[in-house]
């Protein structure tokens, strides 16, 4: 079986600790990722409210590279990615007509039937079995695990009965030994897009999500999205300014939890990286 | 086969049954089916791999029915007509004495139909690996090939029925084909009429048929009409679940499940 | 040999815009056997009828074709008038004409060549039709009410006073239903028991009526007139003519923390019980699964303390066999269980109730004798948040239908919080209020407006705990379209009302039809509300869709009457529309082999044995037989049969065939 | 040469289908001339002779129709028939019958401009594949012994 791998613009940019971690814990776990040759935009976030086409023939090129590489399956962190993706292969499995059309206009044959899948479901099914052998130092500590909007929905494609509720990133967390507060905000907006253009409102939103972790007694808050990641994390001043209080709880990848847990040291797993220092007491 | 012997000349001396349905040598290699109703002649009876004819055929035939209670003797594809003939309400238990004969060739008494069940049971019908690559073959030819390979096939059939006269459920009184209000099938051996007679007589077995070969084995000519049943042998398993007679099962083509699956109705 | 007469109608310029109707009447009287042809403006009209009188009469005609509209229009028509000129009626036929041809296709030469087309069928099909004469069957005028709550109570007393037998089941221990539940009901706050246990009463006093109650549809067969229905009385573990209901068994059991079905899980029972105080009939059952006796071994305390002596541990189920000539299904309904979906939080706050729930907390009769004290405490709520939609219109919740009762009782719920909790305060997030009744939006301003309920126009996203309070996350899509967020103490969600668990294991023992929520199929949703599509079963209250009170009354009203209508008559005339098994003379007798495959395929079970006998009276042969008073006519027996020995009347094995060759011979 | 005009024989069910194609002619949506009805009771009651017969008759293609899975006026008659077009769909791609030619539908009362669809697609289908000149052939037989 390939699994093939879609890093996407932010893996190479923002959230570089996102991908490096992934790669650390796959090849901890023997599980080899082959990134798609020449992969390109996948249109988010811009294309799908400006151009129909255009926004589903970006993700489609991407996913007729893929089939030519003979992958079966493809991982995609990023949530923005991976909704992109998704949406861009339901849409056209639905009109085969669009996706002649679409076919033509990349000049390349289009079969549309790679699974795809986002981090979770790549954990889920690749890592979580091997958990019990890899995890040497586990995280004994209490964590909100953060889903953010991408990575369930739309519930009529991601078919996921709990699309107010996701559990996946709690059980994986359980597994690595830390506990998942049962918390209400696993799905509230962070802001998302308006990470450039208007902080405050990030600073409200993304504060709300901060100060209930926090209240909650949360030690982290576990992510797997880079938009999710930068609101939360790159925007803890405007977080701040809005609570009126300094708030210290550090945001990781749910990869990096696996890649502290499985041994790593924490320049692996990219924790350096972040702005809000990551002090995590981890039984070694 | 004395022991096989011994049991018919007990049964007809005790007068349980008044006919023996069994085998005995024919002409040159071959055999053929024997009715004994006097305890002398039982040491014609014999029973070995040629044996391959389909009893069962004789259970419902009115001319045997004559000659009174039978004892018939059954290797496995004779015991799955049975089973078969009993879920169709065709025998009953009292109306016959099976003599089983397990694929080693050994006798064994079955005190009910139930037991026969239990023992086919273990003795699924399973289609040889090379009949199911002849089926790829014919299915993998592009459509019109096919129509033309199978037209070609049938050609040779001039309607001499010897496939539904071996075929222990082809047991009709009167079949479709010799009905003429309204004239459903051309009675002449031209080629709509040949392809029309095998597809009735294939649909007529959907869901029913025991794989036993009878009407392959029955045919002048040779014409594999068996490749027909065992495809849509092979299309109730893949449709419906596991398959063969079954007493308190119902019969593929008169039940249904409101979730069956299908790919081309819109 | 036939003498066909072919009568083309123009339909006005319906037909004839299109189809050359002078052509195709010309055509067909060129036919072989068509003695007659002709066309004309209007064939339903008077004159037109008299011209296929006229016609039948003195041109002799032994079959008639009418080239018009669609047969499910005007063949009884047509049929009628081919009866009054004596001619048998099943010697008419029709060809679709208009719906099937004029009103599909332009004006060309196609569009004739295809009206003369089915002419020509109908015509070689007419030729092989035989003269049929309707069934008679006898009816039983008894009818069946399947379920107790308020449906069921008004379609068995209106069936009763008419003068019939009915025999209602109910599979609770007690009628009444959801309700005797509800505690007070829109729009005039009438306390529901006031207005249902007198009805309730009445039931068990009526002469006609039967009541078995713990009981349940085990198996119905037949037909209109006459279906034979077996009902599974379930063990009650008491023997009802000895009880006096004096209930010193349902106070002594010792097993007493077991959830009340009746308070909705906000109360307690006994494992001997009474459902509620005012319960018809007001004798307990004992409830096996949590009964010690029964798991244990040990206890019989009732037995014991019985003054009667009526308890009976080795009762068991008994299965009763009735006949009965219509049946009233009244089965109700149920509510969604909100625990569906996990942002409201329910199942995990015992504060978040449902509506249902709330009913039984305003209830004077529920476990806070009508305070209103959230579970997990007690406490008097001092904020209350309604959720109007919690389920229903949402298609992500498998719900995109509106539950119609929800705006109403939600504005009573606040109304009746108001009454009771003066400085409370109350409010309710709704998508959109639906107060279509009479004095029904006048209701709802009341509850606006002089009890000052706080209505949110929106939808609630996310209900979380925080320091002991219910945070209730919406939105104002009103105005400024803002986020809110209410600090309740106690939250009651509307949930969507969905239909009876096993609601689709009945219909499918009932063959009546049902909808993909498994709601119960009318016959026609304008003009057969209360029909279903099996002739002889009708249909009351919630089991068909959500409905009120009132509207569940008056469609049980409407049942019954229907039943009452079936029973005014001694006989019921039915379509000799049915299949036959063949005969042929001795010594076959029939083709018929009794393989009895199309037994198994009958969805009636019309298709039984018949032995044939010699002059000895030994039975030479068993062949399949009809039952012509429960067959249907649907043919699937027909297309079953290998030998061609069963065939339906109307639509023959020579009739389908001549019309095949027929329509696909045009050159 | 005049275009190919299909001949087409549908079989549907009364309570269904054969209401549908009503529905159509009162909402007046055209659709192709190709395609005549014949009325059944029901789909249980359509035999697959009579869809033998109709090849065996000249037509280029059949259309068979009733109610959806649980709406069956008989409330199984589809049922039994679903089973048996599953059955005889595969015997006759077996046989190299074009099972392109037959289109099973559920088209229900209220479904007129579903019936129109399928009768236009299906007469395209059959344009497409062209008149069924390999079973004219063998069915041709019948007719010369006739004139003989």
């Amino acid at each position: 079986m390939k699994i093939g791998f879609y890093p996407g613009c932010s893996l190479t940019g923002s959230s570089r600790e996102y991908n490096e971690s992934l790669l650390a814990i796959a090849k901890g776990a023997g599980v080899e990722l082959c990134e798609i040759e020449d992969w390109s935009c996948c249109g988010a976030t811009a294309a799908h409210n400006l151009n129909k086409e255009l926004s589903l023939s970006l993700p489609a090129r991407n996913l007729a590279l893929a089939e030519l590489e003979n992958m079966d399956e493809l991982v995609v962190p990023c949530a923005a990615c991976f909704n992109r993706l998704v949406m861009t292969q339901h849409e056209l499995s639905e009109k085969e007509d669009l996706k002649k059309q679409v076919s033509d206009k990349l000049q390349m044959p289009l079969k549309n039937n790679i699974k795809i899948v986002n981090v979770l479901q790549f954990l889920e099914e690749h890592i979580v079995p091997r958990l019990d052998q890899l995890v040497k130092s586990p995280l004994t500590i209490d964590v909100a695990c953060y889903y953010g909007c991408l990575l369930v929905r739309p519930q009529k494609v991601m078919k996921n009965e709990r699309f107010e509720d996701p559990m996946l990133m709690d059980v994986i967390m359980q597994k690595l030994g830390a506990n998942a507060i049962d918390w209400p905000f696993k799905t509230e907006c962070c802001g998302a897009g308006f990470s450039v253009s208007k902080t405050e409102i990030v600073g409200e939103l993304s504060g709300k999500i901060v100060r209930n972790a926090t209240d909650r007694g949360a030690k982290a808050i576990v992510v797997a999205c880079p938009m999710c990641h930068s609101n939360l994390d790159m925007r803890r001043p405007a977080i701040n300014t809005y609570l009126n209080m300094k708030m210290d709880i550090p945001v990781i990848y749910i990869t990096q939890a696996i890649a502290l847990a499985m041994g790593l040291t924490p320049r692996q797993a990219g924790i350096q990286r972040h702005f809000v220092p990551v002090n995590l007491t981890v039984n070694r | 086969m004395n022991e096989l012997i011994k049991k018919a000349v007990a049964l007809l001396e005790s007068d349980s049954v008044q006919v023996i349905i069994g085998y005995a040598e024919g002409t040159g290699t071959r055999t053929r089916a024997i009715f004994i109703t006097r305890t002398a002649d039982c040491e014609n009876l014999i029973f070995d791999s040629r044996c391959v004819q389909n009893l069962a055929v004789y259970l419902t035939k009115s001319e045997i029915k004559k000659l009174g209670k039978p004892a018939i003797v059954a290797p496995i594809p004779v015991l799955r007509s049975i089973l078969q003939l009993a879920v169709e309400n065709q025998i009953t238990e009292n109306d016959l004495v099976v003599l089983g004969i397990t694929p080693q060739s050994e006798l064994v008494d079955f005190e009910s139909f139930a037991a026969i069940e239990a023992f086919l049971s273990t003795h699924q019908i399973v289609i040889e690996e090379k009949y199911q690559e002849t089926i790829r073959e014919i299915k993998a030819m592009p459509v019109t090939e096919r129509f033309a390979y199978w037209v070609k096939e049938l050609e040779p059939c001039f309607k001499c029925y010897a496939c539904r006269a071996a075929c222990p459920l082809c047991y009709c009184t009167r079949c479709t084909v010799d009905n003429n209000q309204p004239q459903w099938i051309s009675v002449a051996s031209h080629p709509l009429g040949n392809l029309e007679w095998h597809i009735m007589r294939a649909m007529h077995l959907a869901g029913r048929c025991t794989d036993c070969e009878a009407c392959y084995n029955a045919c002048p000519m040779s014409i594999p009409i068996h490749l027909l049943t065992k495809n849509m042998l092979q299309d109730v398993t893949e449709n419906f679940g596991t398959y063969g007679p079954s007493l308190d099962k119902l019969n593929t083509l008169s039940s249904f499940k409101p979730d069956d699956k299908e790919s081309f109705i819109r | 040999m036939s003498k066909i007469g072919v009568f083309i109608c123009h339909c006005g310029e319906n037909i004839n815009a299109t189809v050359d109707c002078a052509r195709v009447a010309k055509t067909a009287g060129e036919l072989e056997g068509v003695e007659y042809s002709i066309d004309y403006k209007y064939m339903c009209s008077d004159p037109g009828q008299t011209l296929i009188k006229q016609a039948i009469k003195e041109k002799g005609l032994t079959g008639v074709v009418v080239g018009s509209c669609s047969p499910r229009m005007h063949e009884p028509t047509f049929r009628k008038a081919c009866q009054e000129a004596g001619l048998n009626p099943f010697m008419c036929e029709m060809a679709n004409l208009r719906e099937h041809c004029s009103w599909v296709h332009d004006k060309n030469e196609a569009t004739t060549q295809k009206a003369i087309d089915l002419v020509r069928t109908l015509v070689e099909k007419v030729k092989l039709n035989k003269p049929l004469y309707s069934i008679k069957v006898p009816v039983t005028k008894t009818a069946l009410v399947i379920g107790g709550g308020i449906a069921g109570i008004q379609a068995s007393l209106d069936i009763a006073n008419a003068g019939h037998q009915v025999i209602l089941v109910e599979k609770d221990p007690s009628i009444g239903g959801h309700m005797s539940q509800l505690s007070e009901t829109f729009p005039t706050l009438d306390c529901s028991q006031c207005i249902l246990t007198p009805r309730m009463v009445e039931v068990a006093q009526h002469p006609n009526i039967k009541l078995l109650t713990y009981a349940e549809l085990e198996k119905l067969e037949g037909s209109i007139g006459n279906f034979k229905a077996t009902i599974r009385k379930k063990a009650k573990s008491i023997d009802e003519n000895l009880c006096n209901g004096c209930g010193t068994c349902t106070t002594k059991c010792p097993t007493k923390k077991i959830p009340s079905e009746f308070n909705t899980g906000l109360g307690t029972r006994t494992a001997i019980y009474v459902p509620f105080p005012q319960a018809v009939p007001n004798k307990p059952v004992i409830d096996k699964e949590n009964c010690s006796y029964y798991q244990k071994g040990k206890c019989k305390v009732c037995e014991k303390v019985c003054p009667t002596g009526a308890i009976r541990f080795d009762q068991e189920d008994e299965l009763v066999e009735i006949e009965v000539g219509a049946v009233v299904i009244a089965t109700g309904f149920n509510i969604m269980q909100p625990s569906e979906f996990p942002e409201y939080g329910y199942g995990k706050y015992k504060d978040v109730i449902t509506g249902l729930q709330f009913e039984r907390l305003a209830s004077a009769s529920g476990p806070t004798l009508g305070e209103i004290r959230r579970p997990s405490d007690g406490k008097i709520p001092e904020k209350i948040v309604f959720v109007a939609c919690a389920g229903s219109r949402d298609p992500a919740k498998g719900i995109p239908y509106c539950s119609k009762i929800c705006c109403m009782y939600t504005a009573k719920h606040a109304m009746l919080y108001q009454h009771k909790v003066h400085h409370g305060k109350s409010y309710i997030f709704y998508m959109d209020i639906r107060a279509a009744g009479k004095n029904y939006e006048e209701f709802v301003r009341r509850a606006i407006v002089d009890d000052e309920v706080n209505y949110i126009r929106g939808r609630v996203s996310k209900i979380y705990e925080e320091n002991g309070k219910l945070i209730v996350r919406g939105v104002d899509t009103l105005l400024n379209a803002k986020p809110v967020e209410i600090e309740a103490d106690m939250v009651v969600l509307a949930s969507a009302a969905i239909a009876n668990p096993g609601a689709e294991e009945l219909a499918q023992k009932m063959h009546v039809s049902y909808d993909s929520y498994h709601f119960f199929s009318e016959a026609h949703p304008k003009l057969k509300p209360v029909e279903t599509n099996t002739a002889g079963i009708f249909l009351a209250g919630a089991c068909q869709a959500p409905k009120d009170i009132p509207e569940t009354v008056s469609q049980a009203s409407g049942a019954a009457s229907k039943a009452i209508i079936l029973f005014s008559k001694d006989e019921l005339s039915r379509d000799p529309l049915i299949a036959v098994v063949n005969r042929s003379p001795a010594p076959v007798f029939s083709t018929c082999v009794g393989c009895f495959m199309c037994a198994s395929a009958c969805p009636y079970q019309a298709i039984g044995e018949e032995l044939i006998t010699n002059r000895q009276g030994k039975v030479i042969k068993k062949v399949a037989k009809v039952n012509p008073g429960l067959c249907q006519g649907c043919g699937t027996c027909v297309a079953f049969c290998r030998s061609k020995s069963i065939d339906i009347q109307g639509y023959s094995n020579e009739q389908m065939c001549a019309e095949v060759v027929a329509l696909l011979n045009n050159d | 040469m005049t275009e190919f005009e299909p001949k087409i024989i549908a079989f549907v069910c009364n309570w269904c289908t054969y209401a549908g194609a009503d529905l159509t002619g009162t909402s007046r949506i055209k659709y192709a001339q190709n395609v005549k009805i014949v009325r059944f009771p029901c789909t249980g009651r359509i035999d697959f002779m009579l869809l033998l017969k109709s090849f065996g008759e000249g037509a280029d293609g059949i259309i068979v129709s009733g109610c959806h899975p649980n709406d069956c006026h008989y409330t199984s008659g589809n049922f039994h028939a679903r089973r048996r077009w599953i059955m005889f769909r595969g015997l006759l791609d077996m046989l190299g019958i074009d099972v392109r030619r037959i289109q099973y539908s559920w088209v229900s009362a209220a479904e007129g401009a579903k019936w129109a669809d399928i009768v236009n697609s299906t007469v395209n289908t059959i344009r497409e594949l062209g008149p069924y000149t390999e079973y004219e052939k063998v069915a041709g037989y019948l007719e010369k012994e006739a004139k003989q």
